[in-house]
């Protein structure tokens, strides 16, 4: 009886495609089937699909068929593919997604568990209420009512700048653009998401060098990669899968991989050269690099002088930068930088990859610039295999950014400005007018809203200081976890002083305990994205389709059908649901597609119809692993999820561009130039050179040389405006003549007829090293906030303070006190691979909350050993701002000496107190834990308010 | 016949513990009973190596020599499964394992265990394939739909192979010559001794 | 449930509860490693310890191993240790030293105690049963004695069960009916464990006194205990039931100690511990167990009027005489005549010993 | 149908019938003897002497304190560890509540459990060895006596024997040996459970009426 199973054995295929991609693909089910010497098709194949899963249904019926929905894991931008097997609607399994190009069956700790979020288990299970101090449940429509009627309250004693809409890149790209375009709609700029907190200095930073603020390649173009350099970023427990690339680089091209970090990162353990940086020392650090380069002459000098603006500048600034001075700053040894900087000219092209590590400080713009920078230097940017290759945080802080779920721009980052508001209006197919009679004021509707970094200030500041009518008065947390926001301490006193908080979220979340509130809290469930469908944007540029895998659970809704439903209270669901079908409150999905489609000309947006979509989806397994081009098939010669920009309307069928500004290519095949987006020439302070590529273009370019972004009157200098069709001409006519620029082009003739001439639309510039309208024009080092160097403020102080987004903000006034006398030690945050974000998610998930049950803080074993601390004992964690939290203490050589660091996904205790018993019923995570940013302290970037969460200092005291 | 083996490739794995929330994902395994695990050696330090452990099915099984009550079996393709039905929770074979496979639902006071659980290799244990008992009691059958353990097929940088020995081993060996050197075909030795350098 | 129950036990037996996680070896053994350990030679030769791929060679990590490095473990009750290779040896040592000679070590017992038995037979009182007797265990005594015993009796049954059933019994058997005989025996000794503790506690304390070595025991020992040859004389306690005591309370203790470790495993710092009293505790077992059998002969078959001591607790003043002549004296106060002449001498002192004896007893 | 089904079944069901009824009718019987009349005025009230008597009875008397020590001792963990077993063992809970009314209480924790067990045992055990190593109780023990010993100490052993819960084989064996207990029960010495206050209250009774001092 217990010999058993002669001959149950893995069946061919699933081995050789399981192990194929981590080799150099050798293993086929041939070779397999004649190595194992296996019957083909044993009782492996006899055993049905069903068999396997009946059981796992735990109900009746369940010899029910097995339907396998494809979605896409909810937690990094990597874009793993989930494969749910369900059967009677209930989610019984997950199976690896091989044909994926993105993570080819691999998952993460949290993508292997993804299955939790569908049982939901500490999920919010219906729309409830704080009623003096007790947890409520109320029905949809009472939620919805009530809300409502406190925000038109609000918006007609204050305005509607005085209730803040606070969306997520958990959003799919539809729900996110409809947010964006909800606010508007609401009249107001006072919306924003993660994307302020994570990467908007990179996309400052980068928009302003060569175009677009998007990672350049992808993460399976590192396959071609001779050389990594990570810079803040540590995707062996951010980006799990991406690894899968990297180490494949690693060991088929012998590619050296290069960590710079604090923090000796388990990505740091699979590198071969670890350099150990003081926090916020980028800039430094860059130009340390960058000193041996063109000391060394190692510089790519025709790729710049082709394609690169400015370099003579920051040649100066860098001359400072010799290795003394370096090491002095960043504390690395000139030996070792010179090292770095050889493997670098050394192995080309290389890949850069940064993430918060560089863009969450008060100078985050310029360390992004100097990293772009450093790559124009090496000639790599624009290449396969080279690349900026910024690793986006959240599912879809990709697209819920290019949909511009911002405070300064409309969808597709066409700004504020009139002009901007009149294409979208005519995207909208409402009246200009229309939506400024919904805004307080033409001022307010054209100028940048509070972001979500300072939502707090925009409560607690004296309204006299601030650059709108009255102080934010409600709050609407759209899946966004306020742990993740530094400045906790004060947070909690502003959550206390408004007068609405709403949080609309699958999980309570710290909104709902933070604060000492009895009313005036409405916790509104939403579904995860595996409850609903639509697209979503990898890091990649790349869309991707999800399914819905089961129907929402409990009480939850979508966020689009709670948008509707808040839209239809507030009064504007007519006008804003104009084109979208809309079935018992439920707004279409592909319509909204549809609708962006017709609006984000400037990013190429516009060729990824669902249908698109979709068939690529279906056919993933006809696509290159390596290049994402699809070999035959259906969507043959087309790059995976048609990555931005995919020029045109869908029908012209442009394949999406895999790697932006690689002129190998032609723009029809994906090819592009750096962006045309500064003037043609650089004002004279800046010596007024010429801004246009010289002699560099894309393939097939028909202009072989430079040229400006296209209009109507350049289409009929070159004599191209003949290939325009009727309709096209004379839409474009009717809008403003020869002035018609291609972006608001809404037919899309203009750069298709560009293309069709083998130019890209947004004209061919050079990359410009210099952003002239920036607080620092060329990138220097500025000294954090808090810092424990004050020897070098006298050279590398910080800002001084300004008005900023609505809002005062401080630099010198705090760099000037000394904190570093009490507060020895610098303290840095980061990320967990078991958790993510906020953490409310997968604290809630079992199979992950297991694995982390506690919430440290790393200190240097000899730092422990001067205070007295012991591995595992509890400490206190302050900072200057005199907030402190109670954590256990991990002592580990990780952390360099004077250094400590805090995984910020934990939240649900506050400065010591367990405020689990303020959860509603059955919806506390199971894991719950100091957050990092309650002692996190104040510090905003000077371009985009994203928040210093990297470099602050603190005092460790055993508690 | 293919023999089944597992293999931890100690460049590659980066500890996410992907292998262990999948197979707990895979099987519903309660908190606190963890059939894989990972292990972090030199935590912080230059050399950091993390592997992924769990029952490695060997070949001359210690478990299955020391159980009183002869629980253990080896199917043809040399998993090593267990009875539940028979194990009495001695707890000998966690004595006995090297890689701390066997895991106990109870915390062990006047010898109470519980039944044993462990890795099987997603094959089920004696019951009929599919069974809901099967299920119940050992988690899905992966083996016998023609599948793979689900820890290595979701590994996320393939750094955990399983299947048959020959073809893993000659993946693994491709990886070694293409580093050019070797490293961490973890536990092999312990596991599958005496049979040859596969 | 499983930590209130640690708890709950912490605070009954007041100790340190070690975590689960601590159940592990104290140092590792690498394995040699099976795909490719002529290349790893080679090439931690030519790259040393690091390489331009900075991935620290096999040999330093495979050091890290060997010194018992540990590592951090996200979860799991096996914590840090990657392998732990004592299980090798416990494996061994139980299977081929315990398991194996454990079996026949008591088989020889059994066949010693027939042999002597065939060859010696019952030993019989001389001078026939007089009908007189001496008080010998008090209630107490037999109280303490018998609890002991069936404790005893209990434990070894299920003890054996566990370590030989398996060979022993399951091919008798067959698996499923002797897994449950062993899942009833492993609870029952679980649970008789610390019975066994209390009775040994309370045995040791009643009969201490008179089991400790003096002269007499020596000449015993030269006479060979009289056994086979001429008459020893003893003392209360001659020296083999001496014997027998202190290994009782030795081996008992011991015993007591490994089986709580056993019995509740988080008391062992690692599994070393648990390894080492499983070993220990089957040695202890097996000896015990081949003494006892001696003891449970001599006290009943092999011996006229042994048993009496323990049931009634008065024995023959024959049985006294000629057993525990010293004793007999002692308590009596009269010379006992040369148990090699004649009987037919010593039976008219009876009544008067008897009276002596009685007015001994009041 | 299993052993099992049967034990814990008809089998059982029929053995608590047999067990009620029996028991009944054994006190019934007692109750009905009655007192014998007594004339002479009563010094105080018969009545707290039965209650007296009762409690009189759980001590023993300084006399006999030291002698009878470890019985007492070993009746008190028996009885005392016995009740706790049969009351508060989780499975024996769950057992009530299936079989016969549906109402739940707490559970000792496993280890509770064994404690308990362990008192009953060790108790038992001395109990049964004074039995028959002590001359007067060897002497005035009968088989009933024996009988009821077994019966209850097999009771007990296959119960904990069945501890891992998981072989029906043991539960039944279990199962099987508490039936034949309840059967034997109310024609045997082990009345003494329901008996025992009777008796002990009918000697109160009469002393107190004679107003001896208890």
């Amino acid at each position: 009886m217990l010999r058993k199973k002669i001959g149950e054995v893995a069946k061919g295929p699933r081995l050789s495609s399981a192990l194929k991609e981590m080799t150099k693909g050798t293993v086929d089910r041939r070779t397999f089937l004649k190595k194992s010497g296996l019957a083909v098709g044993g009782i492996g194949a006899a055993a049905t699909l069903t068999g396997g899963r009946v059981q796992k249904a735990h109900a009746a019926g369940s010899d029910a068929k097995v339907e396998l929905k494809k979605s896409v894991c909810t937690n990094c931008s990597v874009g793993c593919t989930v494969m749910a097997e369900v059967q009677n609607g209930v989610w019984i399994g997950q199976e690896p997604g091989f044909d994926s190009p993105f993570n080819l069956g691999a998952h993460c700790a949290k993508g292997a568990a993804a299955r939790e979020a569908a049982h939901g288990d500490r999920r919010l299970k219906y729309p409830t209420k704080l009623v003096d101090g007790k947890w409520k449940r109320i029905s949809w429509d009472e939620a919805i009512n009530e809300v409502g009627d406190i925000m038109l309250d609000i918006k007609k004693t204050s305005g509607p700048d005085s209730v803040y809409w606070l969306g997520s890149a958990k959003h799919s790209n539809e729900q996110a653009y409809l947010f964006r375009k909800f606010y508007a709609f609401w009249g107001s700029n006072n919306g924003d998401h993660q994307a302020r907190i994570c990467h908007s200095t990179t996309v400052a930073g980068v928009a302003n060098t060569w175009g677009y603020g998007a990672m350049t390649n992808s993460y399976n173009d590192i396959h071609n990669s001779k050389a990594m350099i990570l810079i803040g970023s540590n995707p062996t427990e951010a980006h799990p899968v991406a690894m899968q690339h990297l180490m494949k680089a690693k060991e088929n091209n012998n590619a050296p991989l290069i960590v710079c970090d604090p923090r000796f990162t388990r990505t740091a353990a699979k590198a071969t050269e670890y350099v150990r940086m003081r926090p916020g020392t980028d800039v430094a650090l860059i130009w340390g690099i960058l000193w041996h380069i063109l000391e060394n002459g190692w510089e790519d000098k025709e790729y710049i002088r082709q394609r690169v603006w400015g370099m003579n500048y920051i040649a100066e600034e860098v001359a400072r930068w010799n290795p003394e001075e370096c090491e002095r700053v960043t504390g690395v040894p000139g030996s070792q930088l010179k090292r770095v900087a050889r493997t670098l000219a050394n192995n080309r092209p290389g890949t850069l990859i940064w993430c918060m590590g560089g863009t969450q400080h008060t100078n985050g713009n310029n360390n992004t610039r100097a990293y772009c920078i450093l790559q124009l230097a090496l000639g790599n940017i624009g290449k396969s295999g080279g690349g900026a290759n910024i690793f986006r945080g959240h599912d879809n802080v990709q697209g819920a950014t290019d949909f511009c779920v911002l405070s300064h721009s409309l969808p597709g980052y066409y700004g504020l400005k009139k002009g901007s508001w009149q294409h979208w209006a005519r995207v909208w197919d409402v009246s200009y007018d229309y939506l400024l009679g919904k805004f307080a004021s033409e001022k307010l509707m054209q100028s940048k809203g509070i972001p979500v970094s300072r939502w707090i200030d925009g409560v607690l500041e004296d309204k006299k200081n601030m650059d709108q009518p009255d102080n934010l008065r409600a709050m609407v947390f759209w899946g966004h976890a306020p742990n993740s926001q530094t400045r906790g301490g004060e947070m909690k006193t502003a959550m206390e002083k408004l007068d609405l908080l709403v949080v609309i979220d699958p999980y309570p979340t710290v909104s709902a305990v933070m604060h000492d509130r009895k009313d005036g809290v409405y916790l509104l469930p939403a579904t995860t994205q595996y409850e609903t469908y639509g697209s979503v944007t990898a890091s990649n540029r790349s869309l991707q389709w999800r399914e819905k895998v089961i129907e929402p659970v409990f009480e939850s809704l979508p966020d689009h059908t709670i948008m509707y439903k808040f839209a239809t209270k507030l009064g504007f669901a007519d006008e804003m649901f104009k084109n979208i079908a809309i079935n018992n409150d439920e707004p279409m999905v592909e319509d909204i597609t549809r609708e962006f489609n017709k609006g984000m000309w400037t990013i190429g947006y516009t060729g990824q119809s669902p249908e698109r979509l979709k068939l690529h989806m279906a056919n993933q397994h006809t696509f290159d692993k390596t290049t994402l081009q699809a070999k035959g098939g259906p969507a043959d010669g087309e790059y995976y999820g048609l990555p931005w920009p995919c020029w045109g309307t869908a029908d012209i069928k442009h394949p999406g561009t895999p790697n932006l500004y690689d002129p190998s290519k032609p723009v029809a095949e994906g090819g592009l130039c750096f962006r045309n987006r500064f003037g043609l020439k650089s004002p004279e302070k800046w010596g007024s050179e010429n801004l246009l590529a010289d002699g560099s273009y894309p393939v097939d370019s028909e202009i072989k040389d430079g040229y400006p972004e296209f209009t109507m009157g350049m289409l009929k200098k070159l004599g191209w405006d003949s290939d325009l069709t009727a309709d096209e001409r004379s839409f474009i006519e009717g809008l403003s003549g020869d002035k018609t620029n291609w972006k608001v082009d809404l037919t899309g003739g203009i750069q298709r007829v560009a293309i069709k001439h083998g130019c890209a639309p947004f004209g061919n510039a050079k990359a410009r090293t210099v952003v002239w309208n920036f607080p620092d024009p060329i990138p220097t080092h500025r000294e954090p906030l808090y810092t424990p160097r004050r020897d070098l403020l006298d050279k590398y102080a910080t800002y001084a303070d300004k008005q900023a987004y609505r809002l005062p903000t401080m630099y010198a006034s705090i760099q000037k006190n000394d904190y570093s006398k009490d507060y020895p030690i610098i303290l840095t945050s980061g990320r967990l691979v078991e958790y993510e974000g906020g953490g409310d998610e997968s604290r809630s998930n079992p199979w992950l909350a297991e694995l982390q049950q506690d919430m440290f803080v790393e200190i240097n074993t000899a730092d422990a050993n001067n205070i007295g601390i012991r591995d595992g004992e509890m400490v206190w964690v302050e900072t200057p701002e005199k907030s402190k939290i109670r954590v256990k203490a991990m002592l580990t050589e990780r952390v360099g000496k004077g250094v400590a660091f805090l995984p910020f996904h934990f939240g649900g205790h506050f400065q010591g107190k367990d405020l689990r018993s303020k959860y509603p019923e059955g919806a506390d995570p199971y894991v719950l834990g100091e957050a990092a940013n309650t002692v996190m302290t104040y510090g905003y970037d000077s371009v985009t308010q994203m928040q210093e969460s990297k470099v602050s200092l603190c005092k460790i005291t055993r508690a | 016949m293919a023999r089944m083996k597992f293999l931890c490739d100690a460049e590659r794995c980066i500890e996410c513990n992907s292998c262990v929330t999948a197979c707990k994902n895979e099987h519903e395994i309660p908190w606190g009973i963890n059939r894989r695990r990972v292990v972090t050696l030199s935590d912080g330090k230059p050399g950091e190596r993390s592997i992924s452990v769990a029952c490695m099915h060997c070949s001359d099984a210690p478990c299955m020599a020391v159980c009183p009550v002869d629980c253990f079996y080896q199917t043809a393709n040399g998993v090593v499964l267990h009875d539940k039905d028979l194990c009495i929770g001695c707890g000998y074979c966690f004595f006995a394992c090297p890689f701390g496979a066997p895991q106990y639902p109870q915390a062990g006071n006047f010898g109470s265990r519980g039944k044993m659980d462990k890795c099987t290799f997603c094959a089920g244990g004696p019951e009929d394939d599919h069974s809901a008992e099967e299920f119940k009691k050992y988690g899905r059958n992966r083996i016998a739909e023609g599948k793979l353990p689900i820890c290595a097929e979701m590994c996320s940088t393939k750094a955990l192979l399983a299947g048959d020995g020959n073809i893993v081993s000659n993946i693994y060996r491709e990886r070694v010559v293409g580093r050019g050197f070797g490293s961490g075909a973890w536990g092999w030795g312990r596991a599958y001794i005496g049979e040859g350098r596969t | 449930m499983d930590l209130r129950e640690l708890v709950a036990a912490m605070f009954l037996f007041a100790l340190i509860v070690m975590p689960l996680e601590s159940l592990q070896a104290q140092s590792v053994r690498p394995p040699a490693n099976a795909v490719n350990q002529g290349i790893d030679k080679q090439i931690d030769e030519q790259i040393g310890t690091s390489n331009t791929l900075g991935t620290n060679s096999q040999s330093d990590y495979w050091r890290d191993l060997r010194h018992g490095k540990d590592g951090l473990a996200t979860s799991g009750q096996s914590g840090r240790k990657l392998i732990q290779a004592q299980g090798e040896q416990w494996r061994i040592v139980r299977k081929t030293y315990i398991v194996k000679y454990g079996g026949w070590v008591l088989a020889t017992a059994i066949f010693l105690i027939v042999l002597f038995y065939l060859i010696r037979g019952k030993i019989r009182l001389k001078a026939g049963r007089s009908g007189e007797t001496i008080s010998r265990f008090s209630l107490p005594h037999r109280t303490a004695h018998w609890f002991m015993a069936s404790i005893f009796i209990l434990l070894s049954i299920s003890g054996l069960i566990l370590l030989l059933g398996r060979t022993v019994l399951m091919p008798v058997i067959g698996k499923n009916a002797h897994s449950i005989v062993a899942s009833a025996a492993m609870q029952g000794h679980n649970l008789f464990g610390p019975l066994f503790i209390v009775a040994l506690i309370w045995l040791t304390f009643m009969f201490i006194r008179g089991n400790f070595f003096q002269m007499a025991d020596l000449k015993w020992i030269l006479k060979g205990g009289g056994l086979l040859g001429p008459h020893a004389s003893a003392g209360h306690y001659n020296f083999g039931e001496k014997g027998w005591f202190w290994l009782v309370v030795i081996a008992g203790s011991i015993m007591a100690i490994t089986g709580m470790i056993l019995e509740f495993p988080w008391l062992a710092e690692s599994l070393q511990l648990l390894q080492i009293s499983v070993i220990v505790h089957a040695i202890g077992a097996i000896a015990l167990i081949s003494a006892a059998l001696g003891h449970i002969y001599i006290g009943t078959l092999g011996m006229e009027g042994a048993l009496d001591s323990m049931t009634t607790g008065d024995v023959d003043v024959v049985w006294a005489k000629e057993h525990h002549d010293l004793w007999y004296e002692e308590v009596t106060g009269q010379k006992v005549a040369n148990p090699e002449a004649e009987g037919s001498q010593s039976i008219p002192d009876h009544n008067q010993i008897s009276a002596q004896s009685q007015t001994t007893e009041t | 149908m299993s052993l099992l089904q049967i034990f814990e079944g008809p089998l059982f069901y029929i053995a608590v019938t047999v067990f009620m009824i029996g028991a009944t009718w054994r006190i019934l019987g007692i109750i009905a003897i009655g007192r014998k009349t007594d004339i002479s005025p009563p010094k105080a009230s018969a009545n707290v002497g039965f209650i007296a008597g009762n409690l009189r009875h759980f001590l023993p008397r300084k006399v006999f304190a030291k002698r009878t020590w470890v019985h007492i001792v070993a009746g008190y963990s028996f009885h005392l560890g016995l009740f706790v077993l049969v009351i508060f063992a989780a499975p024996h809970i769950t057992f009530f509540h299936d079989r016969i009314w549906d109402i739940r209480w707490p559970a000792l924790p496993r280890w509770g459990l064994i404690i308990a067990a362990q008192f009953a045992f060790a108790g038992l055990i001395m109990l049964w060895v004074r039995r028959f190593s002590d001359p007067v109780m060897r002497l005035i023990s009968d088989w009933d006596d024996h009988i009821g010993s077994w019966l209850t100490f097999l009771v007990m052993l296959t119960g904990c024997l069945a501890l891992q819960e998981s072989h029906d084989a043991l539960k039944a064996t279990h199962m099987l040996f508490v039936d034949i207990w309840l059967i034997y029960f109310p024609f045997s010495r082990l009345m003494h459970a329901m008996t025992f206050f009777l008796s002990r209250g009918y000697t109160g009774a009469t002393y107190g009426r004679k107003g001896m001092n208890l």
